[in-house]
């Protein structure tokens, strides 16, 4: 991650948006680099996850995106990598409808973002190593380049050193942070990270956390999805609660913090 | 494209696989073997069929009258004759004596006189001539007043005919059915091995992969898994081939009136490539479904 | 113990695989296939070999000067042999009719004189009578004055015979080649089918499942799969074997001198439980390494 | 969970410990259900996960394990259910060494123990019931019997009524939860969870921590695994720290938190 070393600008990403030969919008650069409209997600048809969420995500910030368990996050983000289609409402990513790509066209969407999965997805009998640099080699980088980036990446994980073991043999911890890896090994414009930090001890979690702010700051945009509200506490980024299906702007303070309807179950 | 990274990955993938890619290939040989089988009784039977239901033979029977002249005079009838390719003369005690050779019952026989056997031309006719010139060449000799009769022994061959091609056409029923059951075999073989690899292919597009770049390290070892198939059972079947030859070639060759043919290179280099294809073919088809991430 | 559960979780298993079942069975259908093919030719060899090769035939050439009372006599002494089952006198007149209604070449022979023909005595001995008993009956005849020679065939049913047993051989080895190919078959196919369910074992085995509780459902797809990929194959046999019939009858029994056989009932039950057990047995050791966890 | 409802005094258990015909020691009734004794763990030659545990938990009690990411929460629990074998030292069960346990009397030890796993072990093409209902299968519960004591454990983590569902399609949290059903539905006489909480937000954090508090005081030890400090904070229970390998009592109170040396990530 060279680029972040050396300045704090917005930084050029190395790869093009969507499909070679297709232009995104001209004031693609002004615009926000996400946009949500009315997005609405029914996996069954009486009780939507997600009806009609608005949220505009402009380039370079950083977000939380919190709500209960079941509540959506999760959904919200695979929408926007388009693991699920939108049933209703658009998508904008740099001014691109994201529901209107060819399936041919979304690899090309991928490549521009970075996402850690809240079950991790890493390739269990794969290497730590292999597990990094198959993001890499997607992109066609030459070998010599993926070894050094790779080796980097994981160190700012906290696992430099650990390239050639196998990832099945790893510690839940150690292998949620090989995920936050492979996210931010692309250099990717825009990270999505759902739960990075939910088999991490508090320590370790302000690390990864403060690993992604880092990030953020050469220009990244992050979603980070979270129910860590000691986390979310410590830090001063927007927040965006996902309630009954809807984005909820919750701008910091727990004290403003929404019930999840939960705590029956205590009793 | 991007070949390269495909054939270390596929690579890879043989290697993580090996146990997964051993069976694969043993079954895959097996059917390839029954292919091999069908393709080599085609051939023999093919070839049988040229020799034997093309040799085109006639015998024209002497009446027990005819003089010498009237013999020199018809061969040279003959021999002009476009069709016909040699004329050769048998006379009574050459036929009396061939009989007795062939006949299994000789010495029984050895008392018989020569006048029971005419003596007739045996002609040879050039191989391609069609049925019908045949049948009227046969007619217009019968005219002649030297010839007693004349035999085409086209019943004869009628009957070998149609039981050679009845043979050919059950070996090539069995290997149409072998071939479909050998890509059958070959996409099953391949879907099942793709279906332990469905997490890296997820991986993989989740990660922005094309189609492309996931399809093909698993298209080479289709591929691979293919030829490698076709070529053991090609090594196979030629060591049973040498073993058969050894131990009973008089027999089947007494029983054929030739020699047990193998498979011809073409054949062989067309199972290989086959193979290779079927594998390729097999394996992209069953990575569709998997494709949808 | 519960194999209630099992049988259970079993149905569970093949519905969730239904797509992977099928093809495996259907590639197991074709090993099953072959090895019912080989059966088949192996049964109908048998049968031909017993029609051909042990009709123990001795034929008794009569000397042209011998008398009817030395014949006569010759018939008491021969019908009082224990290995003698039957008898049978052939004059002159019926040895000619009896070749020239063989022969191919009839017509030519009409001519021939009935005394060319010597008399006969054919006699049938009992089956299962051994070769030198029979050596030592023809010496024993030969020395009698009025017999002109003993014809024993032995030299031709030795001919028939090793053809017969080389064909029983080669079919024999077919038919163990084709039972290991399909133990390999069974065993990978049913290897790859629990591979994809490694989790599930892994998940049992950790919530105290016994090693049996596991593999029972396996066993019994096994056993599933197995039976039913044979009774497929039988199935397929069966139809092909009747459209062969229908279809070149006529040639096949002029060939060979008796109709076709199918399977024995015997066979076939052979064949459906030699499935389900090389499916259960296959299953179970495939299993063997996914339930150390 | 009848037995949890109408008395807080120790049950018995339903099923024999280990296997059939085999006794406990005759005073296994008053020597603590479980004590480790110098357990050591190499997976690497030189660098060992754990070496000399010493820990000795008492019936029906409630403990914490923490500890850094990768500091051998996961092996510790993994050696107590066999998925691993200890490289030294000696692991007493009521009594029972199951170092010495032969391989098929390890799923009469594990009839005894309830586990949720770190990464949950749900299986995804299973629906809800059945992955909780195999644990109940393999005690050849009547089907009746199943269904109800499923429900009930349905209903006790929050997902009562979702039982017909495909797990693949639960959010992680919900995903947890139904680790977490699967691991209490046999009333087990030891409850090991491995970071139960780490998908679910704080207010479902301390509803589950709850219902394991429940569990525990009709008599089932409990020994839970974590590294939520703010959970930690809230109760009271015994907190036993893995820290190198060795097993250190860290009673209560976060002033006195070991530091995990991972500090220096963060620069
Ligand atoms: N593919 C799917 N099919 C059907 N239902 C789904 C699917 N994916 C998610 N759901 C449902 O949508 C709801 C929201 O799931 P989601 O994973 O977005 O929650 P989440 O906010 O990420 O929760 P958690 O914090 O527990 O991860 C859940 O109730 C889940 O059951
Ligand atoms: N099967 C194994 N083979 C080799 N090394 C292993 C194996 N299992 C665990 N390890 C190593 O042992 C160490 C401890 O792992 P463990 O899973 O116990 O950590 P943990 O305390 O549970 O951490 P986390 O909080 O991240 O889950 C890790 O460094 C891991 O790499
Ligand atoms: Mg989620
Ligand atoms: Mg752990």
């Amino acid at each position: 991650m060279a680029s972040g070393t050396d300045s704090g600008a917005p930084v050029v990403r190395p790869f093009p948006f969507f499909r070679a030969g297709v232009r995104t919008s001209p004031d693609a650069g002004t615009r926000p680099i996400l946009e949500l409209k009315g997005v609405s997600k029914y996996f069954q048809r009486d009780t939507p996850t997600l009806r009609g969420v608005d949220l505009t995500v402009q380039r370079g910030e950083f977000v939380f995106v919190t709500g209960a368990s079941g509540a959506g996050k999760s959904t919200l983000l695979s929408l926007i990598y388009r693991k699920h289609t939108v049933d209703d409402g658009h998508i904008f990513f740099c001014g691109k409808d994201i529901a209107r790509l060819t399936s041919r066209s979304i690899p090309f969407l991928r490549r521009n973002l970075g996402v850690v999965f809240q079950d991790f997805k890493v390739i269990s009998h794969w290497t730590v190593f292999e597990n990094v640099a198959v993001a890499l080699e997607i992109l066609a980088m030459p070998r010599r380049l993926v070894r050094a980036r790779v080796a980097e990446a994981l160190e700012r994980v906290g696992l430099s050193g650990r390239g050639g073991e196998t990832t099945e043999n790893l510690s839940g911890g150690e292998q949620q942070r090989v995920a936050v890896a492979r996210a931010i090994v692309t250099e990717p414009a825009l990270i999505l990270a759902d739960e990075p930090t939910g088999n991490l001890d508090s320590h370790l979690a302000i690390d990864i956390l403060t690993l992604f702010e880092e990030i953020n700051e050469t220009g990244t945009t992050v979603l980070f999805a979270t129910h860590d509200h000691s986390l979310i506490a410590k830090r001063d980024h927007r927040l965006v609660s996902i309630e009954d299906g809807r984005a909820v702007e919750a701008r910091r303070g727990l004290s403003s913090w929404p019930g999840s309807g939960l705590h029956a179950l205590v009793g | 494209m991007d070949w390269k990274s495909a054939f270390t990955r596929a690579r890879r993938g043989l290697r993580e696989e090996r146990r997964l890619y051993l069976v694969a290939v043993s079954s895959l040989s097996v059917a390839f073997l029954c292919l091999a089988v069908a393709l080599l009784f085609m051939q023999n039977l093919g070839a049988l069929g040229e020799r034997w239901g093309q040799s085109n033979h006639l015998s024209v029977y002497l009446a027990d009258n005819a003089s010498d002249t009237d013999v020199a005079q018809l061969r040279v009838v003959l021999e002009a004759l476009p069709e016909v390719e040699q004329v050769q003369s048998v006379s009574s005690e050459q036929a009396r004596a061939e009989f007795i050779a062939q006949s299994t019952m000789g010495e029984e026989l050895s008392t018989l006189p020569a006048d029971v056997f005419p003596a007739s031309l045996e002609i040879e006719v050039a191989s391609g001539t069609p049925v019908q010139r045949l049948e009227s060449l046969s007619q217009r000799l019968g005219s002649f007043g030297s010839v007693a009769e004349v035999e085409t022994y086209s019943s004869f061959f009628e009957r070998l005919h149609s039981l050679l091609s009845a043979g050919r056409g059950l070996a090539m029923g069995l290997a149409l059915l072998v071939s479909l059951c050998v890509l059958a075999v070959v996409g099953n073989t391949i879907r099942l091995a793709v279906a332990r690899r469905t997490r890296e292919i997820e991986v993989m597009k989740l990660c922005g992969a094309t189609d492309s770049f996931v399809r093909r390290p698993f298209v080479l070892e289709g591929a691979f898994q293919g030829s490698m198939s076709a070529f053991l059972a090609l090594l196979l079947l030629s060591a049973a081939f040498l073993v058969l030859r050894e131990r009973a070639d008089d027999m089947l060759t007494a029983l054929m009136g030739m020699r047990l043919l193998f498979l011809s290179p073409l054949a062989m280099l067309g199972l290989l490539f086959g193979g290779a294809l079927a594998g390729a073919v097999g394996s992209a088809l069953s990575l569709r479904r998997y494709l949808v991430v």
